[in-house]
C-alpha cells in the first residue's frame, strides 16, 4: 500500500466510519426446497451513527428477521451485514424474553452482571432503569406477577441496561397504553441523544414512527425488500398529536397502504 | 349459572396446584392421604395374613415384622448400617452429580461430543451393576472406592441424561436473548442455560439417586468390611437367611429412606416451581 | 400354586417341580434328568418338572412359595429353611455330593501362623465354608469376629469376585466350594487346607435333597421313585465319571450359554464325591461349629432328616442303609 | 467486524441444534466421533493389557474378547439368548409404559393422590431388585410373569416420575387456554397435558428403560430355563465361571442394545424438538 | 312463592335475561399479607347480550385479570360474575398462547375437535376462519414459524373457532400493522354482527375502541375500578380515520391521560 492510496482512502474511510450499520443485498430463506419462506430478498440499508430508523411494514414481512439478522443471532443466507466498530448491536425482542427464574430486578441487571458490573453499582443502574420504565417498586416481583404491559417495560429496562452504542427494538411499545407510551417515547428519545446511541426501530405504529424516527423505511411483504425510506425532517421536541407527525403518518401509511393492497390483503 | 359453580368443575384439574389455606389446613391435606394409604397397605397386609394364604415363615404378620424393626433400632448396628450406606450413598451421589452434570453439559453442547458418547450415556446406564463388579475390583482393590465407582457408573450418566433433555429444551427465545446479552460459553451456561434447563436438572437427580441408590445396595456386597455393617449387606444377609421378616423389616428402612430422599427432592422442585409461577 | 395336590390315588397324575442348580455338586440331578432316571423311576404318571436356581435363597423361596416341591441344595440353605420355617416347612431325605472345599491361599503362605494380619475371602458370613474357615482359625489360635476383625480379616464375597480380587492382589487367600477352588489354584493359589481332611472318612454334605414337608406326606411314594432315581443317577455317576462330566457340562452349557472348560470341571471333580447319605453329622458338626464360632443361634435340628424312604430304596437294593 | 464473524463466536454454542450440510455431511458428522471413541476406548484397553498391568485372564486382549462374540455370533443360542431377554425387556417395559404413565397422571393432578403416593414412587424406584424376588415368586411362582413383576417394579416408578415432572412443568398459560377451550378432565388430558409434557415424557421413559433393563438382568436370574439362554443368565454365568473373556463380550452385547435403545428414544426426541422448533 | 310474586319477577327476570354479563363487586387480590397486590376491588359492571364492549385503562391496572375471571380461568377474591346461560366465555389472551405441538390448522382446530366436529366440517372451518385473519396458505406451518402478528392472528382464529356466545379478546390486534388491523376491524365487526356475539375487548388503542365499541368502559389503576363508561353514539360502519372516532377517542384519551396522571404517571 502506498502513500497516496492511504491519503486516497482516508476521506472515504471516514466517510464510512460514520455508518453505524450498512445491510448489503441482505438474503434470508427459511427451509429449503418447495417450502422455502424467502423472508427478505436483497436488502440493502444503511444507517448512520446516531441515527433514529424507524422500520415499518406489514404483519409478516420481515422485520424481526432483519433485526435477528443485525443482531448476529441469524446468518443471511445472503449478503453482508457490517456493524461498525464489531460492537453487537443491542436487540429488544417483539416478546418480552424475560427469564422466569430470575425477579425484575434480577433480569434488568443480568446484562449488567455479564459485564461483571460490580454489586452496588449494579443495583443503583437497575433502579434507575426500573425507574426510567416506571416500574420502580417491582424490582422483587418475578416475571408471572407482572402484566404483559409491565412485562415489555421490564424488557425494555433490561435492554437499555446492555450499553451497546446500537440498539434494535422490535416493537418495544406494542402492549403499552397510549399514555405510558407518550412517556416512555420521551425516555427513549432523552436517553438515544444522552449516549449518542444509533436505533433501528420495528413498529407497527406510522405515527410513533414519525414521533420517533430521522428516518423511516418501509419494507414490502415476501420477500422483504426496501421499498420506500423517507426523511421525518419534522424538529424534536415533537409530540405525537402534532399536525406535523400526522402529516408524515398520513404519506407512509398512505403508502403502506398501496403496498399492502399490492400483495392482495 | 355463575362462573364459580363452572370453575368448580375443574377442581380435580387444579389438583397441586392450589396452594391456599392455613397451614393446620395444609398440613392435614398432605397427611391423611399418607396415613390411609398406610392403613390401606397395612391392612391387606394385615388380611392376607389372616386368610393363611401362606405360611408364616414366607409372609409374616405386619406384628411381627415391626417388632422386628423396633428390637433393630434398639441396636447400635443398625444405626452403623444406615449410616454408612447413606454416607457412601451421599458421597456416591456427589461423584456421580459432580461428573453427570460435567458430561451432560459438554455432551448436550458440543456436537461431535454428542455424536460420540450420546448414545453411550443411555447405554452405561443399562449396563447392570454386577457388570462392573470385576473391573471395580481390578481398578480399586477391595476398597470403598470400588463401590463408589459402582455407584458413580449407575448414577452418573441418568444424570447426565437429565442434563440433556434440559438442555434440549430450553427455550430458543431465551437462549437468543442471552446470547444477545453477551453471555458466551460458560457465562451463556451459567446464567441461561442452567437455570432454564434446572427443572429437568432436578428430575434427572432424583432418576439419578435412584439409580446411585440402587447400584449402592447391590455394590457394597463387593465390599464387606471391618466393623462396618452396611444396609445392602444387611439385606443380601437376611435375604441368605430366607428371613422373610427382615427381609421386610429392612424393605421398610430402604422405603423410608426413600420417601425422605424424595421429600428433599420434591422441596427443591416445588420451590423451583414456585418461583417460576408454576405452583 | 399346585403344590399341595392332594394325596394321590393310584391313577392320579402327579406333576413333581423339582431344583437345582447348573453347578458341579448338583451333578446328581444334572444327570438323573438328563439320561431320565428319575423318569423312568417315577413312572407315566409323574410328570417331573425341572426348575434352575441360581442360588440357594432363591431355591428355598421357591420352596416356601410353593413353586417346587424338592430341591437339591447345600447345607447352608437347608438349615436356614428349617430354622425359619421352625422345622415345619421342609425335610432332607437324601444326601447327594460331599466334599468340594479348600481354604487355598497365595503361595507364601505355608501356615496358619503366616495368616496374621492377612485378608481373607469366604463366599459368605455365616455359610458353610465361612463357618469352617472360621472355626478352622480358631483352632489354630486365630481369632475372627462376625464383622471382620480379629487377626484376621474375612471378606464374605461372591464367589466369582473372590477370583478376580486374588487374582488382582486384593486377597491373600478363600476358603471356597468347587469350582472356584480350582480356580484360584490355577490363578496362582496354592490349597493349604483341603476340607476333606478335616472331617472323618473325607466326608461332609455339600449338597443334600430337600423336599416340602406338605410333598412328602402328600405323596411319599413318589419321593420314594425321586430317590430311587437319584440313586441310580449316582450310581452312573460314580460308574462313568466321564460321560457324566460331559453331561454336566453340557447341561450347564444350556442354562447359562457357556460350556464350561473340560479340564476344570475335571480338576473340580477330584474333590467332589457323589453319594446318597446326607452325612448328617457333617451338618450338625457344622451347625455346631457356627455356633462356637458365634455365628449360629443354637438351633434343634432333630427331625430334619427323614431318611425313611432313602433307607427303602437301598434297602431293596441290597445296599447298606444309611444313619441320622 | 461483520456479523457472520460475531457469531462466528457462537458456533459451539449452536452445537446439535445446526442441521444444515448435505446428507453425506451429516452422515459423517455423525460417525467419525463415534469411530474415534471407539478407537480411543479399544486403543487405551489394547495398551494396558501390553503394559502387562493384570494378568490375560483377569483383563483379556481385545482381539480375544472379539473373537470370543464372533464365536458366540455364530451359535443360535446367542441370538436366542437376545431374543428372549429383548421380548422380555420389551413386554416388561410395555406394561411398565403402561402403568407408569397412568399412575403418573393420576398422581400428578389428583392432590390426595399426590399426597398419599408422590413420595411412594421414588421409594419404590430405590428399591432394589433382590428385595422383589420373595414377592415376585410368592405372587407369580416360578414363571415369566415373577421376571415381569420385577422389571415393572423397576421401570414403573421412574416412568411415573417423568410423567409427574412433565405436568408439573406444563406451561400454565397453555393449561388454561386449553380450559377455556373447554377442555376437561381426560380431554384436557389428551390435548394439552399429555402433548405439553411429551418432552419429559419421552426422558422418563428412557430412564425407564434403563431401569427396566437393568432390573430384567437381574430378574432373569429368578427363572432359569433350560434351552431358553437369556442375556442376564448368561452374564451371571460367565460371572460365576469367572469368564473374562465372556463377561466382557455380553458387556458389549448389553452395550450395543444399550445404543440401539437410545437411538430410538433419540429419533423420537429430536422428531419431537423439530416439531417444536426447538432443533 | 305465591302467584303475585312470580308475575311480579317475571319481566325483571327478562330484563336480566338481556344481561350477557354480570359483574357486582367483584375484587381480585393477589398474594397475601403485606406483599398483596389489589389488582381489582369492587368492580361493576353489566354487558348486555349482543353488546361490544372496550376496555381500556393504563399498563398493569387489571384488564387482563378482568377477563381471566370472567372467563372462569380464576376465582375473584370478592364479589361475584354471572355469565348468562352459564356458558364458557371464549377467550382471546394476550399472548398468542399457540400451542407447539399443533400446526397452525391444529391449533384452529382444537376447539372444533373438542366439541367432536367430524373432520371434514372441521377442515372446511378451519379454512375459514383462517381465510378471516388472512393466513389461508399457513395451515400447515408450525407456530415457530410464524411472525408475532401472524400468531396473534391464529390466536384470534382459533378463539373464533370456539362459538361462544360470548367472546373475550386481550389486545387482539396489538402486534399487528395499520392496515391489516383495519380489515381485522371489519372482519370481527362482520361476525359480532353475524353471529350476535357478545364481545368484551381490552385494547391500548383508543381509536381502536371508539371504532368498535358500542360502550367504553375505563379502568383505574391499582386498584382497578371503573371510573367512565362511555356510550359511542357513531353509526355504524364506521372507519377508524372519521372526525367521530377522532372526537369520541379524544374525550376517552383525555380522560384517561388525567386518570394515569392522578396516580402518578
Ligand atoms: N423459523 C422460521 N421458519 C420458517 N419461516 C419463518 C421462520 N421465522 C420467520 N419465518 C417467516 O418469515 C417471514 C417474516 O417473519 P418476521 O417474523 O420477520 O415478520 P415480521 O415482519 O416481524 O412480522 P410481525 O410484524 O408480524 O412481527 C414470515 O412469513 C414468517 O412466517
Ligand atoms: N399472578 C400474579 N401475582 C401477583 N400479581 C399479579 C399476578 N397477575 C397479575 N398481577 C398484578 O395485577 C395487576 C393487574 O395485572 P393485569 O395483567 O390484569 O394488568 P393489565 O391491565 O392486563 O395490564 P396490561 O395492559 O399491561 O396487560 C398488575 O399490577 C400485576 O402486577
Ligand atoms: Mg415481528
Ligand atoms: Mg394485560
Amino acid at each position: 500500500m502506498t502513500a497516496e492510496d492511504v491519503a486516497s482512502v482516508l476521506p472515504e474511510r471516514a466517510a464510512a466510519e460514520r455508518l453505524a450499520l450498512t445491510l448489503a443485498g441482505v438474503s434470508k430463506v427459511f427451509g429449503r426446497g418447495p417450502a422455502a419462506v424467502h423472508a427478505l430478498d436483497k436488502v440493502s440499508l444503511t444507517v448512520a451513527a446516531g441515527e433514529f430508523v424507524c422500520l415499518v411494514g406489514a404483519s409478516g414481512c420481515g422485520k424481526s428477521t432483519l433485526l435477528s439478522l443485525v443482531a448476529g443471532l441469524d446468518q443471511p443466507t445472503g449478503g453482508t451485514i457490517d456493524v461498525a466498530g464489531g460492537a453487537r448491536p443491542g436487540l429488544m425482542f417483539q416478546e418480552p424474553a424475560l427469564f422466569p427464574w430470575l425477579t425484575v430486578a434480577g433480569n434488568v441487571g443480568l446484562p449488567l452482571r455479564l459485564r461483571k458490573v460490580p454489586r452496588a453499582e449494579r443495583a443503583v443502574r437497575v433502579s434507575a432503569l426500573l425507574r426510567t420504565v416506571h416500574l420502580a417498586e417491582f424490582g422483587k416481583r418475578r416475571p408471572h406477577q407482572l402484566s404483559g404491559g409491565m412485562r415489555q417495560r421490564v424488557a425494555m429496562a433490561r435492554t437499555l441496561a446492555l450499553d451497546t452504542p446500537v440498539l434494535l427494538m422490535d416493537e418495544p411499545f406494542g402492549a403499552l397504553d397510549a399514555m405510558t407510551r407518550d412517556i416512555l417515547h420521551d425516555e427513549i428519545e432523552r436517553i438515544w441523544q444522552e449516549r449518542a446511541l444509533t436505533v433501528l426501530f420495528v413498529t407497527h405504529n406510522v405515527r410513533e414512527a414519525a414521533r420517533l424516527g430521522d428516518r423511516i423505511v418501509l419494507l414490502s411483504s415476501r420477500p422483504g425488500r426496501v421499498v420506500a425510506d423517507w426523511r421525518v425532517e419534522v424538529p424534536r421536541p415533537r409530540r405525537i398529536d402534532s399536525p406535523e407527525i400526522a402529516a408524515v403518518a398520513a404519506e407512509v401509511t398512505d403508502r403502506l397502504r398501496e403496498e399492502v393492497r399490492r400483495h392482495g390483503r | 349459572m355463575a362462573a364459580d359453580t363452572l370453575s368448580g368443575l375443574d377442581a380435580l384439574d387444579l389438583a397441586g396446584r392450589e396452594s391456599g389455606g392455613s397451614t393446620l389446613s395444609r398440613v392435614w391435606a398432605a397427611t391423611w392421604p399418607k396415613v390411609l394409604a398406610l392403613a390401606f397397605v397395612l391392612g391387606i397386609w394385615q388380611v392376607v395374613y389372616w386368610s393363611g394364604w401362606r405360611e408364616p415363615w414366607v409372609l409374616p404378620e405386619p406384628r411381627e415384622v415391626f417388632a422386628d424393626l423396633a428390637r433393630a433400632t434398639a441396636t447400635a448396628d443398625f444405626w452403623h448400617a444406615i449410616a454408612t450406606t447413606l454416607r457412601r450413598g451421599l458421597v456416591g451421589f456427589a461423584l456421580a452429580a459432580g461428573i453427570g452434570l460435567v458430561l451432560g453439559a459438554a455432551v448436550a453442547r458440543v456436537a461431535p461430543l454428542r455424536a460420540a458418547l450420546g448414545s453411550a450415556i443411555t447405554a452405561l446406564q443399562t449396563m447392570p451393576s454386577i457388570a462392573w463388579f470385576p473391573l471395580a475390583i481390578l481398578l480399586f482393590q477391595i476398597s470403598e472406592n470400588a463401590i463408589l465407582f459402582v455407584v458413580v457408573l449407575g448414577a452418573a450418566p441418568s444424570i447426565a441424561n437429565g442434563v440433556i433433555s434440559g438442555v434440549d429444551y430450553v427455550p430458543p427465545l431465551l437462549l437468543r436473548a442471552g446470547r444477545n446479552f453477551g453471555a458466551r460459553g460458560l457465562a451463556l451456561y451459567r446464567y441461561v442455560v442452567a437455570p432454564a434447563s434446572l427443572p429437568a436438572i432436578v428430575s434427572g437427580l432424583k432418576q439419578g439417586w435412584a439409580f446411585a441408590w440402587r447400584s449402592l445396595l447391590a455394590g457394597e456386597l463387593l465390599v464387606i468390611i471391618a466393623h462396618r455393617p452396611a444396609l445392602g449387606v444387611r439385606l443380601q444377609g437376611l435375604r441368605e437367611q430366607n428371613d422373610a421378616v427382615g427381609v421386610i423389616s429392612t424393605m421398610i428402612v430402604i422405603f423410608v429412606i426413600g420417601v425422605l430422599a424424595d421429600t428433599v427432592f420434591s422441596y427443591a422442585d416445588r420451590r423451583l416451581r414456585r418461583a417460576w409461577g408454576l405452583a | 400354586g399346585g403344590s399341595p395336590q392332594k394325596a394321590s390315588g393310584a391313577g392320579d397324575p402327579v406333576t413333581l417341580r423339582l431344583g437345582y442348580f447348573p453347578n458341579l455338586t448338583h451333578a446328581t440331578p444334572i444327570v438323573g434328568i438328563k439320561k431320565n432316571f428319575y423318569a423312568d423311576k417315577l413312572g407315566r404318571n409323574v410328570a417331573i418338572e425341572a426348575k434352575t436356581f441360581n442360588a440357594g435363597p432363591e431355591a428355598v423361596e421357591a420352596l416356601f412359595s410353593g413353586a417346587v416341591d424338592a430341591t437339591y441344595i447345600g447345607p447352608n440353605p437347608t438349615v436356614n429353611a428349617w430354622q425359619k420355617s421352625k422345622g415345619q416347612a421342609v425335610r432332607v431325605v437324601a444326601g447327594a455330593a460331599s466334599g468340594g472345599a479348600a481354604f487355598v491361599v497365595k503361595p507364601d503362605i505355608t501356615g496358619p501362623e503366616q495368616l496374621k494380619g492377612k485378608k481373607i475371602a469366604s463366599p459368605q458370613l455365616g455359610n458353610t465354608q465361612d463357618v469352617a474357615l472360621r472355626y478352622w482359625l480358631k483352632q489354630h489360635g486365630l481369632n475372627t469376629t462376625k464383622e471382620g476383625g480379629g487377626d484376621i480379616t474375612i471378606l464374605p464375597q461372591a464367589n466369582a469376585d473372590t477370583v478376580t480380587a486374588f487374582g488382582t492382589g486384593a486377597i491373600d487367600g478363600a476358603w471356597v466350594p468347587e469350582p472356584f477352588a480350582s480356580r484360584l489354584v490355577k490363578a496362582g493359589g496354592k490349597v493349604l487346607v483341603d476340607e476333606r481332611d478335616l472331617w472323618p472318612g473325607g466326608k461332609f454334605v455339600v449338597t443334600n435333597l430337600l423336599v416340602s414337608t406338605k410333598f412328602l406326606k402328600a405323596h411319599p411314594d413318589v419321593v420314594k421313585n425321586l430317590i430311587a432315581g437319584q440313586v441310580e443317577a449316582n450310581d452312573f455317576i460314580n460308574a462313568n465319571p466321564v460321560e457324566a462330566q460331559q453331561v454336566v457340562n453340557a447341561a450347564i452349557g444350556e442354562l447359562s450359554g457357556k460350556v464350561p472348560d473340560a479340564k476344570q470341571t475335571a480338576d473340580a471333580w477330584k474333590t467332589l464325591t457323589f453319594l446318597n447319605d446326607p452325612i448328617a453329622s457333617s451338618l450338625r458338626d457344622g451347625a455346631r461349629h457356627a455356633e462356637e464360632v458365634g455365628l449360629l443361634q443354637p438351633v434343634d435340628l432333630t427331625g430334619i432328616y427323614d431318611l425313611t424312604l432313602l433307607n427303602e430304596v437301598l434297602k431293596a437294593r441290597g445296599a447298606p442303609e444309611v444313619k441320622v
